[in-house]
C-alpha cells in the first residue's frame, strides 16, 4: 500500500510536470502579454515603455529561462508577483483559496446530500412516474446555463425579498455567511446534484440486476435492506468516481457561478488573470487547480479501495 | 410414503415471460413434488426453464417481464403463491433456500462472508449479532471450510470458486431449511470441486433431513445424486421418474436423445471416430412453439398426431410419467 | 440641509483597475477611487456641471499667473500641506511629478500615456518651496486646462512610482487603505486634510463587480449607495427606475466619441471616394436610437452643445457630407460615388470591420455593417481581442474599425494632438496634414477664446471632410445614487475629472 | 390470482412489434422520453437547414424603427435592441449551436476514438504516453482551458469549437480505451489474429466498430454539455463572436440589460438553449438504454 | 495412424505472464501458466488435453498458434520452427493450422455477416475474392451444414451449435492441417454438443485434419482424442494413449480426475472425491510435484523434486515418483461402462 502511494505521488508529479508546460507555453503562444494590456487603456502602445516594461518584468528571456525560473521558484515557495498588483503572487492567491474551497465543498456536500438519495429513489421506482419526474427535473439541472440559473436566482431574490447575497468577506450573522455561500453553492451544486442522481440511478440499476441482489432476497431481506445495504453500497463506486471527476469540472461551474455572484474566489480571479495575461497567478492558479484535481483524484481512488474489499493496491 | 412427509407440492405451475419477442412460456403445466430428505433432480437443456422453476418456487421471479400465471406452490401446508411479500420473505432463506448457479457472482463482493451468512441467519432468527456470527462461524466449519475464524471475516473474492460455492451453501443452510433448491451448483465449477461440492450437499442434506431439488444438465451428476428426476423439455416436464428407472429405462424420446448422445465416459471399447447418436435440429424457441409435442420437429419417432396434439403426462407404472403418445413403443431398454 | 458628518460611502466599481497611479493609466477606472487620495495644483470646480478655463479652481496652488506673454505660468504654493505619510508637501513635488510625465526625471513611470499633454513646457523652476513655474516653448492657454483635469494630480516625491502604483500617497481628502484587485478598494477619511472640515464621508468602499448584471441588481438591492458614474447604460437606467424608484439617475454625455478609423494608406479607403461614400452612408440617429434609444449626440470631434465647449453651430455640422439631414440622397450620393470607384450591386466591396470584443465596440459595428450594406459594401466583422487590438491597429492590419475615443478635458488642444497630430500615438489613422497642423498649432497658441472657437470649428469640419476617423455619435450615460447621497455632480463634458468627493455627504 | 391479460401485457413489452415502423413506434413508446428528446433535436435540425426558409428576415438586418418590439404577428418572438428578428435570430443560431454542438463532439470524439484505440490497443508506452497526456488534460478545467484556447486563437466559430472539443478528448479516450481493452481480450480478435490479420486492419474492422455504440452514446451525452459550454463561454465573453447568433451571447447579454423590459430576449433564446440541451439528454438517455443492453430495465 | 510422423511438435514450451499492478504496471508476480510442457501430434491424429481451470491449457493452445509469445520452448510445425518467425514469415504458417474457440458468442464479431467471418481470412491471404470468395463460402457453408442462404445473418441469428460451426467454417476456409479446438462445445447444449463432436470426427475423417483437443470433459475428450494428455498447474503429469490411459490412470492426479466424473449409472453411486482443496495458485505453485499438495500418496520427496514425464509402460509418460517403474502402483476401481 505504501509503495502504491509512492508511486501513486511520482505519477501526480508527472502529470503536474506536464501541466505546468502546457500552461506556461499555453500562455505564452496566446497573442498579446500583459504589457500589451496595460497600455490598452493608455490607447496606444508606447513601443520603448513596452520594451522597458517588458524587461522589468522578465518576459523579454528566453522561454526555457522563465520557465525555470518560475519552477525553482515554485520549489522554494517562491510563486513570483502578480504583474498586476505587484504584490506577492501567494500573498494574491491564498485568501482567495478558503472562500472557494467554502463553495466548493458545499456545492458537492448538496450535490451528494441531494443527488444520492434521489438517485436511489428513482432507480427503485424505475418506470413509474416518481421515476420520470425526478430524471426530468435531473435534467433540467442539466440543461441550464449556470449563469443563467445565478442570475435567475439573484433577480427572484431581489424581487422577492429586495435584497440579494452578495459576498461580504465579513459576514455579519451566521444566516448572511450561510446565504453568501450556500445560495451560489446550490447554483453549482444543482448541476451535480442532477449528475450524481443520473449516476447513481444507472448504476443502482445495474446493481439491482446482479445475482447478489439475487441472493439477498432469497435470504429473505426485505426491499430496503436490499436496495440500502446490499445494492447502494455497491452502487455508490461509480459515484464517487463522477464525483471525482467533477472537481475538475466544477472549477468551470464555479468561474461563471463567482462571476454572476461576484465572489472574490480563487475561480474567477483565474480567469481576471487570464484576461490580464497576469502570468504568475494563471499558472500558479492552474497548477494549484491540479493539485487539488489530481489530489481529489488519488482519494477518490483511496475512498474506492476504502470501500472496495477487491480492490486492494498492493504492488 | 405418508403425506406429511411431502415438503413441497408443486401443482401445474405456470411461469410466462412478456418480452419483446413474445410470450415466453418458460414454464408450462409443471407439477411435482419433494418429500422429507429426498432429492429431485430436474435436468433438461440450457432454456428449458429449470431455473425458472426453482425461482418460480421462491417467488423470485423478475417481475417485470416475468409472471407466475398459474399453479399452486404449497410449501409444508401454505401456498406460497397466496402469501404476501412480508410472509414470504419470512419462508425465503428459513424454510426454502436456493444456491446458484453462479459462485462467482452471487455473493455481496463488498461484504464479509461472516456478515452474509450472519444476515442470513439474523433474519429469521432472533439473535444477537455475536450468537449469529457464532452461527456463521459453525455454519462454515460445517461445510469443511478450513480456519473458518478466518475465512468469515474475508471478502468473496479472497475465496476460491469451490470455498464460495460452500459459503453459498452455508448460507443457505444456516436456518436449516426444510427444502434447498440448487440450481446448478457445480457448472462453474472443477470436476474434482464438483466432486467435493456434491459430496458435500448430499451428505449434509441427510444430515439435516432436507429436501433437495437439484437442478443440472449433467446426467452423470443426475445417477450419482438424484432419487428421482424430472425431464423437461420447453417448459414442459416430458418425463419423472425415479433414477433407477429413467436410467434403465428412459421412455421419452428426448431423454433417449439424450443419454445417447452422451459420450460415455471411458469408452474402453469404443472406436475413437465412432460418431456419436445425435438429436438433429435444435433446441426450440420458447415463442412459437410448434402445435404438438414440442420435441416432434427433432424426434425420429414423431407421426401426424405428435405435430398436432401435445401429449399428456401419462403413468407408464410405478411413477414413471412420460408425455410421449408413442412412448409405449420405447418402453424396451436401450 | 446641512452637511452632515460620516458614513462610509459604498459605490461598486465597474471593473478591477490596472493599478493605483493615476498619472500611469488612462481609464476612469483610476480616476474614480483615486482621485480623492490626491490633489492638483488647480482643479475643475466639483460642483459645476461643465468644466471650462472658468471653472478652475485653486488646489495645491493658491493662486496662477501667466506671464512672460503667455510663456510662462507661475503657480503659488500651499503651505502646511502634509501628505498622507506626514511629510511636508513642497514645490519639489510638483517639480519631480511633472519632470517624470516630461520623461525627465531619474525614475519613470511604467506608462506616461499622457505625455503628449505637457509638449509645449520646456521645464519647471521652482522658486523656493512654494512657487513654481511652468515655462513653454510657446503659449498654450489650454495648458491650464489639463492640469486641472482628475488625471493631473501632484504626486509626492520621495515614493517612488512603483510604490505609487499599489500605496499610493497624496495629500487628498481620503487616505488609501487597501487595494484587493478584482475585489475591493478602500480609502478613508484624511483627518489631517488641508480643507478643514472636509470630507464629510469617513470613507469610500468600492466593491468590484465586473458583471453588470449583478451590480445593477445589488444597487437596487440597496446593497451600494451609489452605482459606478456614468456606467449604468440607458436600457438598465429603466430597469433601475422601475425597481429602484427613489433613486436619483442622471444621464449625462460623457464626452467619448464612437468613430471609425479607416485605413487610408491601402485600398480601397485610400480613395477618398469610397471614404466620402461610407461616411454619407451612415446614418447617424439610426445608431443613437439603438444604442441609447435616442440619448446620445452628433457632432464633430469635439463634444457636441450644450455639454460640449466648443461644438460646431448646427447648420455647420449639417452641412459637412453625411450629416445632413436627408438619409436617403445621402446614400443616393453615396452610391454614385462607390459606382465611380468601380462598385455596384453586381460588384459589391468586401471588408473586414475591425473592432474589440466588448460590447459598446461591437454593436456599433454591428449597425454599420448594416448601413453599409446599401452601398454595395459587405463589412464583416473582425473581432480582436483587447490584448491584441493596439498591436493590430499599429500594424495597419485592417480596413476600417470601430473605435472609441475619451476625452479627459473638453478642450481641442487634448483632442486634436492626441488623434489628428502627425506622429501622435494616439493617431491611430496616420492622418496627416500639414495645412491642419499648422491650425491646430495656430488655435492652441490663440488666447482669444471666441477666435479659438472659430479656428476649431473650421479643424473640426475639415477633418470630417477627409473622412480621416468619421465620429458617429458621442455617448451618454446615466449614474444613479440613493437619494441620501448629497454633493454628487456628474460633470457633463468629460468623465474624469469630477471625483474629488471631499464634500459628498450621506442625509442618513 | 389475479387475472391476466395476456394480450396487454405483450403489448407492454413490445411483443406485437418486432420490425420496422411497428418496433420503431413501440420503441418511441416505451421511451416515451427519448422520443420526446429525438424530437426536439429533430426539430433543431430542421429548424436549422430550413432556417432560410422559415425566418422572414435576416437575422443580421438592423432595422432601428423596430428595436425591442413585443412579440406579435410581424414579429413572432419580438425584435431586440437592434430591431433584428428574434425568432430569425434563434432559428439560424440553431445552426451556430449545432455546428459548435456537432462541430466540436465530432472533433473531440473522433480525436479521442483515435487517441483511444491507439492507446488501448498498442498498450506499452505509446500508451503510457497516451494516459499521461490524458491525464494532463483531464487535470486542467476545462473552462480554464476552452478560454485559454479562445483567448489565444480568437475568438471565432472554428476556434470555438477547437477550443470546445479539446476538452472532450480525454473522456472519449478513456472510454474507448477502456473498451478496446475489452475488446482486445475477445475471442473474436484472437480469431482474427490466428488468420494472420495486421494489427491495424484488427483495429479498424474488429475493434472500432464495436466501440461505436458506446462511442455514440456519449456524443449525444456531451452534445449538449458542449452547447452549453459555449454559452458560458459566451457569457464570459469568449464565445462565438458578433455577427452569428449565438442563443449563449443572446441570452447572456441581453440577460444583462433587458430582463425586466424586454423579457423575450431573455426568455426564448434561454428556452432555445435548454430544450436543445434538454433534448439530446433525453435522447442520450434511451439511446443508452437502447443501445447498452446491460443497462435494459 | 499414430505412428505417422509429427505434425506438430511442442518442446519444452514455457509461458509467463507477467502479473502487473499499479499504474506504472511494474511486474509484481509471475503466472507460471505453461511451464514447460512437451508434446507431439501427428499427422490424422487428435491429442486430446484435459486438466482443470486455469492449469495452462488455453495457454498452450494460443502458443502454438503464436497468439502469445511463448517464454521459451519451441515449436515445430511440420518440422519448420515457427517459435520464432517474425510476422510476415509467419503468415504462410497460420494457414496451416487454425483455432476454433470455447466461446461462440464471443469468438464471432458481432458486427460482421456469418459469410464475412468465413471470407474474411481468404481475403486476407488474398486466396479468394469476388465471386470465388463467395462461392467458397458456400461451399464451406455446406461442409459444416449450414445452409448458404444464411451467409448474409448476423451471428446474433444463430444458434450456439450454429455459431460453432461458423467458427470452425472459418478455421476450415485457410485449409489447415492442425486444428487447435479450444473446449469448442464446453459452451453448447448437450444435445447440440454431439452434433459438433460428429462434424469434427467427420471432418477429419474426409480431410485427414490432426486435432489438439482441448477440454476439462472427460468424456468428450475420451470419445474424440487418440492420445490424452493430462495437465495440472502448468505441466503435463500424464500422456497416454486413450484406452491405456483411462484403463490404467498412473498419476494419482488423473485417478482423481477420472473419479470425480459423475458417471451416468445410478447403480454405481459413488461419489467419493478422492482429492479435496483447491488448485493452487499458478502464481506461487508449490515446490516439487505441484499436487504434493492435494495427493493422497505424497512422499517427502515430492515436495522437493519435481518428477519429470517419464516412459511407464508402452506409449504412456507419467510424471510421478509412484510410478517411476518400480513404486507401488496407484490402486483405484473404476467403472468400465457407464452406459445403462
Ligand atoms: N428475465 C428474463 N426475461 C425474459 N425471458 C427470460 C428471463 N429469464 C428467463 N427467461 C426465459 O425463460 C426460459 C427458461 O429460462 P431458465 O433460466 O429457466 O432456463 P434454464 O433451464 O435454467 O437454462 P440454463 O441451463 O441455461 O440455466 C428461457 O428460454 C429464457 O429465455
Ligand atoms: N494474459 C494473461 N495475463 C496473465 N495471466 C494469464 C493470462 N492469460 C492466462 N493467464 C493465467 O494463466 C493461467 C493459465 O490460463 P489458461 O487460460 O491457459 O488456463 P485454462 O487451462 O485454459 O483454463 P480454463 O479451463 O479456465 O480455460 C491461469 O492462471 C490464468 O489466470
Ligand atoms: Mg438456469
Ligand atoms: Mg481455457
Amino acid at each position: 500500500m505504501f509503495a502504491y502511494i509512492v508511486r501513486r505521488l511520482a505519477l501526480m508529479l508527472v502529470t503536474l510536470f506536464g501541466i505546468s508546460v502546457i500552461i506556461f507555453v499555453l500562455l505564452r503562444v496566446v497573442p498579446g502579454n500583459i504589457v500589451d494590456i496595460l497600455f490598452d487603456a493608455a490607447g496606444f502602445v508606447d513601443q520603448a515603455d513596452k520594451a522597458n516594461l517588458e524587461k522589468e518584468l522578465g518576459l523579454s528571456q528566453p522561454i526555457a529561462v522563465q520557465y525555470m525560473q518560475w519552477i525553482g521558484g515554485l520549489l522554494r515557495g517562491d510563486l513570483g508577483y502578480s504583474y498586476v498588483s505587484e504584490k506577492p503572487a501567494l500573498q494574491e492567491i491564498l485568501p482567495r483559496i478558503p472562500i472557494t474551497a467554502r463553495l466548493a465543498g458545499l456545492a458537492l456536500l448538496f450535490s451528494a446530500s441531494i443527488g444520492i438519495p434521489l438517485g436511489v429513489i428513482s432507480a427503485v421506482h424505475q418506470g413509474t412516474r416518481l421515476d420520470y419526474a425526478l430524471r426530468v427535473v435531473s435534467l433540467s439541472g442539466l440543461s441550464l446555463p449556470s449563469f443563467w440559473l445565478g442570475l435567475l436566482i439573484l433577480m427572484a431574490s431581489v424581487s422577492m425579498f429586495g435584497t440579494m447575497p452578495i459576498f461580504n468577506p465579513n459576514p455579519a450573522t451566521w444566516t448572511e455567511a450561510l446565504a453568501i455561500y450556500a445560495v451560489p453553492a446550490m447554483a453549482v451544486g444543482f448541476r451535480s446534484a442532477a449528475l450524481t442522481m443520473r449516476i447513481t440511478r444507472s448504476s443502482m440499476l445495474e446493481i439491482l440486476r446482479q445475482d447478489y441482489i439475487r441472493t439477498a432476497r432469497a435470504k429473505g431481506a426485505s426491499e430496503t435492506a436490499v436496495n440500502y445495504h446490499h445494492a447502494l453500497k455497491n452502487a455508490i463506486l461509480p459515484v464517487i468516481t463522477v464525483i471525482g471527476i467533477e472537481a475538475a469540472f466544477l472549477i468551470g461551474g464555479l468561474i461563471v457561478t463567482e462571476t454572476v455572484f461576484n465572489i472574490p474566489g480563487v475561480a474567477r480571479f483565474l480567469v481576471e488573470a487570464l484576461r490580464w495575461r497576469d502570468y504568475p497567478i494563471v499558472q500558479n492558479l492552474v497548477m494549484l487547480i491540479a493539485v487539488v484535481v489530481v489530489v481529489a483524484n488519488f482519494t477518490v481512488d483511496m475512498l474506492y479501495a476504502a470501500i472496495d474489499p477487491r480492490i486492494r493496491y498492493t504492488d | 410414503m405418508p403425506a406429511e412427509e411431502t415438503v413441497l407440492d408443486v401443482k401445474n405451475l405456470q411461469t410466462v415471460f412478456f418480452t419483446n419477442s413474445g410470450l415466453f412460456k418458460a414454464v408450462d403445466d409443471v407439477s411435482f413434488s419433494v418429500r422429507r430428505g429426498e432429492t429431485l433432480a430436474i435436468v433438461g437443456e440450457s432454456g428449458c426453464g429449470k431455473s425458472v422453476t426453482a425461482l418460480s418456487v421462491m417467488r423470485l421471479v423478475p417481475d417485470p417481464p416475468g409472471r407466475i400465471v398459474g399453479g399452486s406452490v404449497t410449501l409444508e401446508g401454505t401456498d406460497l403463491l397466496d402469501l404476501d411479500d412480508a410472509a414470504m420473505r419470512a419462508i425465503r432463506g428459513n424454510r426454502i433456500s436456493m444456491i446458484f448457479q453462479e459462485p462467482m457472482t452471487s455473493l455481496n463482493p463488498v461484504m464479509r462472508i461472516g456478515d452474509q451468512i450472519t444476515e442470513a441467519v439474523r433474519l429469521h432468527r432472533n439473535t444477537t449479532r455475536k450468537e449469529a456470527w457464532a452461527k456463521a462461524v459453525e455454519m462454515l466449519r460445517l461445510v469443511r471450510i478450513p480456519e473458518p475464524e478466518r475465512r468469515a471475516t474475508e471478502y468473496p473474492h479472497q475465496l476460491s470458486g469451490g470455498m464460495r460455492q460452500r459459503a453459498m451453501i452455508a448460507m443457505a443452510l444456516a436456518c436449516r431449511p426444510a427444502l434447498l433448491i440448487a440450481d446448478e451448483p457445480t457448472t462453474a465449477l472443477d470436476v474434482t470441486i464438483q466432486a467435493q461440492i456434491l459430496a458435500l450437499i448430499v451428505e449434509l442434506q441427510k444430515e439435516l433431513g432436507t429436501g433437495l431439488i437439484l437442478i443440472t444438465h449433467d446426467l452423470g451428476v443426475v445417477a450419482q445424486t438424484a432419487q428421482r428426476v424430472i425431464v423437461m423439455y420447453a417448459g414442459k416436464k416430458v418425463e419423472e421418474a425415479t433414477v433407477e428407472a429413467l436410467f434403465e429405462n428412459p421412455r421419452h424420446p428426448y431423454t433417449r436423445g439424450l443419454m445417447a448422445s452422451m459420450p460415455a465416459v471411458i469408452a474402453l471399447g469404443s472406436k475413437n471416430d465412432a460418431r456419436l447418436v445425435e438429436i438433429p435440429g435444435m433446441v426450440p424457441s420458447l415463442t412459437n412453439l410448434p402445435a404438438g409435442c414440442a420435441f416432434a420437429p427433432r424426434c425420429g419417432l414423431a407421426v401426424d398426431r405428435c405435430r398436432a396434439e401435445y401429449p399428456p403426462l401419462q403413468d407408464w407404472g410405478d411413477h414413471h410419467f412420460a408425455a410421449c403418445w408413442r412412448a409405449a413403443e420405447t418402453a424396451a431398454p436401450l | 440641509g446641512e452637511p452632515k458628518q460620516g458614513g462610509i460611502l459604498k459605490v461598486y466599481h465597474r471593473d478591477s483597475p490596472a493599478s493605483a497611479s493615476i498619472h500611469e493609466e488612462a481609464t476612469f477606472s483610476v480616476n474614480g477611487p483615486f482621485m480623492a487620495v490626491f490633489n492638483n495644483l488647480v482643479m475643475y470646480k466639483q460642483d459645476v456641471k461643465q468644466n471650462s478655463l472658468e471653472s478652475i479652481v485653486p488646489d495645491l496652488a493658491e493662486s496662477w499667473a501667466w506671464v512672460n506673454g503667455g510663456k510662462t505660468l507661475n503657480f503659488k504654493l500651499r503651505q502646511g500641506v502634509k501628505w498622507h505619510d506626514g511629510k511636508p508637501f513642497t514645490s519639489a513635488d510638483v517639480k519631480c511629478t511633472f519632470d517624470m510625465l516630461m520623461g525627465k526625471s531619474e525614475q519613470k513611470f511604467r506608462k506616461n500615456p499622457r505625455k503628449s499633454w505637457y509638449n509645449q513646457v520646456a521645464d519647471i523652476t521652482p522658486n523656493g518651496d512654494f512657487e513654481v513655474a511652468f515655462n513653454l516653448k510657446r503659449p498654450q492657454p489650454a495648458l491650464l486646462a489639463l492640469l486641472a483635469s482628475g488625471y493631473t494630480p501632484v504626486y509626492p516625491c520621495h515614493v517612488s512610482p512603483g510604490d505609487m502604483r499599489t500605496k499610493p500617497i497624496g495629500t487628498g481628502p481620503f487616505k488609501f487603505v487597501e487595494f484587493k484587485a478584482n475585489e475591493s478598494i478602500k480609502i478613508t477619511r484624511n483627518p489631517d486634510y488641508w480643507k478643514k472640515g472636509l470630507p464629510h464621508l469617513d470613507g469610500i468602499e468600492y466593491t468590484i463587480i465586473t458583471n453588470r448584471s449583478t451590480a445593477i441588481l445589488a444597487f437596487i438591492a440597496g446593497k451600494f449607495d451609489m452605482t459606478f458614474p456614468t456606467e449604468v447604460s440607458i436600457p438598465l437606467l429603466k430597469d433601475v427606475k422601475t425597481q429602484a424608484p427613489n433613486a436619483v439617475c442622471v444621464v449625462e454625455p460623457v464626452n467619448v466619441s464612437t468613430n471609425i478609423i479607416v485605413n487610408s494608406s491601402s485600398p480601397p479607403f485610400d480613395n477618398l471616394d469610397i471614404r466620402r461614400a461610407m461616411a454619407l452612408a451612415l446614418d447617424r440617429k439610426a445608431f443613437i436610437s439603438i444604442m441609447f434609444q435616442g440619448q446620445a449626440d452628433i457632432g464633430g470631434t469635439m463634444l457636441p452643445a450644450p455639454g460640449g465647449l466648443w461644438a460646431m453651430p448646427k447648420e455647420m455640422l449639417e452641412s459637412i457630407p453625411g450629416y445632413g439631414p436627408d438619409i436617403n440622397a445621402n446614400r443616393e450620393t453615396a452610391r454614385k460615388l462607390m459606382e465611380k470607384a468601380g462598385y455596384g450591386p453586381e460588384k459589391r466591396l468586401a471588408v473586414k470591420i475591425a473592432t474589440r470584443n466588448i460590447p459598446i465596440y461591437r454593436d456599433p459595428a454591428v449597425i454599420l455593417i448594416d448601413q453599409l450594406k446599401g452601398i454595395y459594401i459587405d463589412g464583416e466583422l473582425d473581432v480582436v481581442e483587447t490584448a491584441n487590438w493596439f498591436s493590430k491597429v499599429a500594424r495597419k492590419d485592417y480596413s476600417l474599425g470601430l473605435n472609441l475615443t475619451g476625452n479627459a478635458v473638453d478642450d481641442p488642444d487634448q483632442s486634436f494632438y492626441e488623434n489628428y497630430s502627425c506622429g501622435s500615438e494616439r493617431n491611430y489613422t496616420n492622418y496627416c496634414n500639414k495645412d491642419i497642423e499648422k491650425l491646430i498649432d495656430q488655435q492652441s497658441q490663440e488666447a482669444d477664446a471666441a477666435k479659438r472657437k472659430k479656428l476649431v470649428w473650421e479643424i473640426d469640419k475639415k477633418l470630417q471632410e477627409d473622412v480621416a476617423r468619421p465620429i458617429v455619435y458621442h455617448s451618454r450615460a446615466g449614474s444613479c445614487w440613493q437619494p441620501y447621497v448629497k454633493g454628487i455632480t456628474i460633470m457633463v463634458n468629460s468623465s474624469y475629472n469630477g471625483y474629488r468627493y471631499e464634500d459628498v455627504w450621506m442625509d442618513k | 390470482m389475479a387475472v391476466i391479460n395476456y394480450d396487454s401485457e405483450l403489448r407492454r413489452a413490445g411483443a406485437h412489434a418486432t420490425h420496422g415502423w411497428r418496433r420503431l413506434a413501440f420503441l418511441g413508446q416505451r421511451y416515451l422520453l427519448g422520443t420526446i428528446g429525438l424530437f426536439i433535436m429533430l426539430t433543431f435540425v430542421w429548424v436549422a437547414a430550413a432556417a432560410d426558409l422559415i425566418c422572414r428576415f435576416d437575422p443580421l438586418s438592423v432595422d432601428s424603427a423596430h428595436r425591442l418590439a413585443a412579440p406579435s404577428a410581424q414579429h413572432w418572438l419580438g425584435t431586440d435592441s437592434f430591431g433584428r428578428d428574434v425568432w430569425s435570430r434563434i432559428v439560424h443560431g440553431a445552426r451556430i449551436s449545432l455546428a459548435v454542438g456537432i462541430g466540436s463532439t465530432a472533433l473531440g470524439s473522433s480525436i479521442g476514438v483515435l487517441v483511444g484505440l491507439v492507446s488501448g490497443y498498442l498498450s506499452g508506452w505509446v500508451d503510457l504516453v497516451f494516459q499521461r497526456v490524458t491525464d494532463i488534460l483531464q487535470a486542467l478545467p476545462l473552462l480554464v482551458l476552452a478560454l485559454v484556447m479562445t483567448a489565444a486563437l480568437g475568438p471565432s466559430l472554428p476556434n470555438v469549437i477547437l477550443a470546445i472539443a479539446i476538452p472532450l478528448i480525454p473522456t472519449v479516450s478513456r472510454v474507448i480505451r477502456a473498451n478496446t481493452l475489452a475488446l482486445r481480450e475477445l475471442q473474436f480478435v484472437e480469431a482474427a489474429k490466428s488468420i494472420g490479420m495486421s494489427e491495424t486492419r484488427i483495429a479498424i474492422r474488429h475493434v472500432l466498430p464495436n466501440t461505436l455504440a458506446p462511442l455514440i452514446v456519449l456524443a449525444t451525452a456531451q452534445l449538449g454539455s458542449t452547447i452549453l459550454t459555449e454559452a458560458s463561454l459566451s457569457f464570459l465573453g469568449l464565445g462565438i463572436p458578433e455577427p452569428y447568433p449565438s442563443w449563449g451571447r443572446m441570452l447572456s447579454e441581453s440577460a444583462a440589460e433587458y430582463v425586466r423590459t424586454a423579457p423575450w430576449l431573455v426568455i426564448f433564446p434561454g428556452i432555445a438553449i435548454s430544450l436543445a440541451v434538454f433534448g439530446t439528454n433525453l435522447f442520450g438517455d434511451a439511446l443508452r438504454d437502447i443501445l447498452d443492453p446491460r443497462q435494459r430495465g | 495412424m499414430t505412428d505417422a510422423r509429427p505434425l506438430l511438435e511442442v518442446t519444452d514450451l514455457v509461458k509467463h505472464y507477467a502479473v502487473r499492478g499499479g499504474i506504472l504496471r511494474r511486474r509484481v508476480g509471475t503466472v507460471h501458466a505453461v511451464d514447460g510442457v512437451s508434446f507431439s501430434v501427428g499427422v490424422g491424429e487428435t491429442l486430446g488435453m484435459v486438466g482443470e481451470s486455469g492449469c495452462g491449457k488455453s495457454t498452450v493452445a494460443r502458443s502454438v498458434l503464436r497468439l502469445v509469445e511463448p517464454t521459451s520452448g519451441s515449436i515445430r510445425l511440420n518440422g519448420v520452427d515457427v517459435t520464432h518467425l517474425g510476422k510476415a514469415d509467419m503468415r504462410p504458417h497460420r494457414r496451416s493450422m487454425q483455432i476454433v474457440f470455447q466461446d461462440p458468442f464471443a469468438s464471432l464479431n458481432p458486427r460482421m455477416t456469418a459469410g464475412d467471418i468465413v471470407g474474411e481470412p481468404l481475403s486476407v491471404h488474398g486466396l479468394a475474392s469476388g465471386r470465388q470468395k463467395q462461392e467458397r463460402v458456400a461451399e464451406l457453408f455446406q461442409q459444416v451444414g449450414l445452409r448458404p442462404d444464411q451467409m448474409n445473418n448476423y451471428p446474433h441469428q444463430f444458434s450456439g451449435g450454429q455459431r460453432q460451426r461458423i467458427c470452425i467454417a472459418r478455421a476450415l476456409s485457410l485449409g489447415p492441417s492442425l486444428i487447435v479446438c479450444d473446449e469448442p462445445v464446453s459452451a453448447l447444449d448437450v444435445s447440440i454438443q454431439a452434433q459438433v463432436i460428429n462434424l469434427l470426427i467427420d471432418l477429419q475423417r474426409k480431410h485427414g485434419f490432426s486435432y489438439l483437443f482441448i477440454a476439462h470433459d472427460l468424456a468428450v475428450v475420451a470419445h474424440i482424442s487418440h492420445r490424452v494428455a493430462v495437465m495440472y498447474l502448468g505441466r503435463i503429469v500424464e500422456v497416454a494413449e486413450k484406452s491405456e490411459l483411462f484403463a490404467n490412470p498412473r498419476h494419482p492426479y488423473t485417478q482423481a480426475l477420472l473419479s470425480s466424473v459423475p458417471v451416468a449409472d445410478p447403480k454405481m453411486k459413488r461419489l467419493k472425491p478422492l482429492i479435496d482443496g483447491d488448485v493452487p495458485s499458478p502464481i506461487n505453485p508449490p515446490s516439487g510435484c505441484a499436487f504434493h499438495t492435494r495427493c493422497r500418496y505424497v512422499m517427502d520427496r515430492c515436495k522437493v523434486e519435481r518428477p519429470v514425464l517419464a516412459e511407464a509402460g508402452t506409449r504412456h509418460q507419467v510424471a510421478c515418483f509412484l510410478n517411476a517403474g518400480t513404486g507401488r502402483e496407484a490402486e483405484i476401481a473404476l467403472s468400465t461402462s457407464s452406459r445403462p
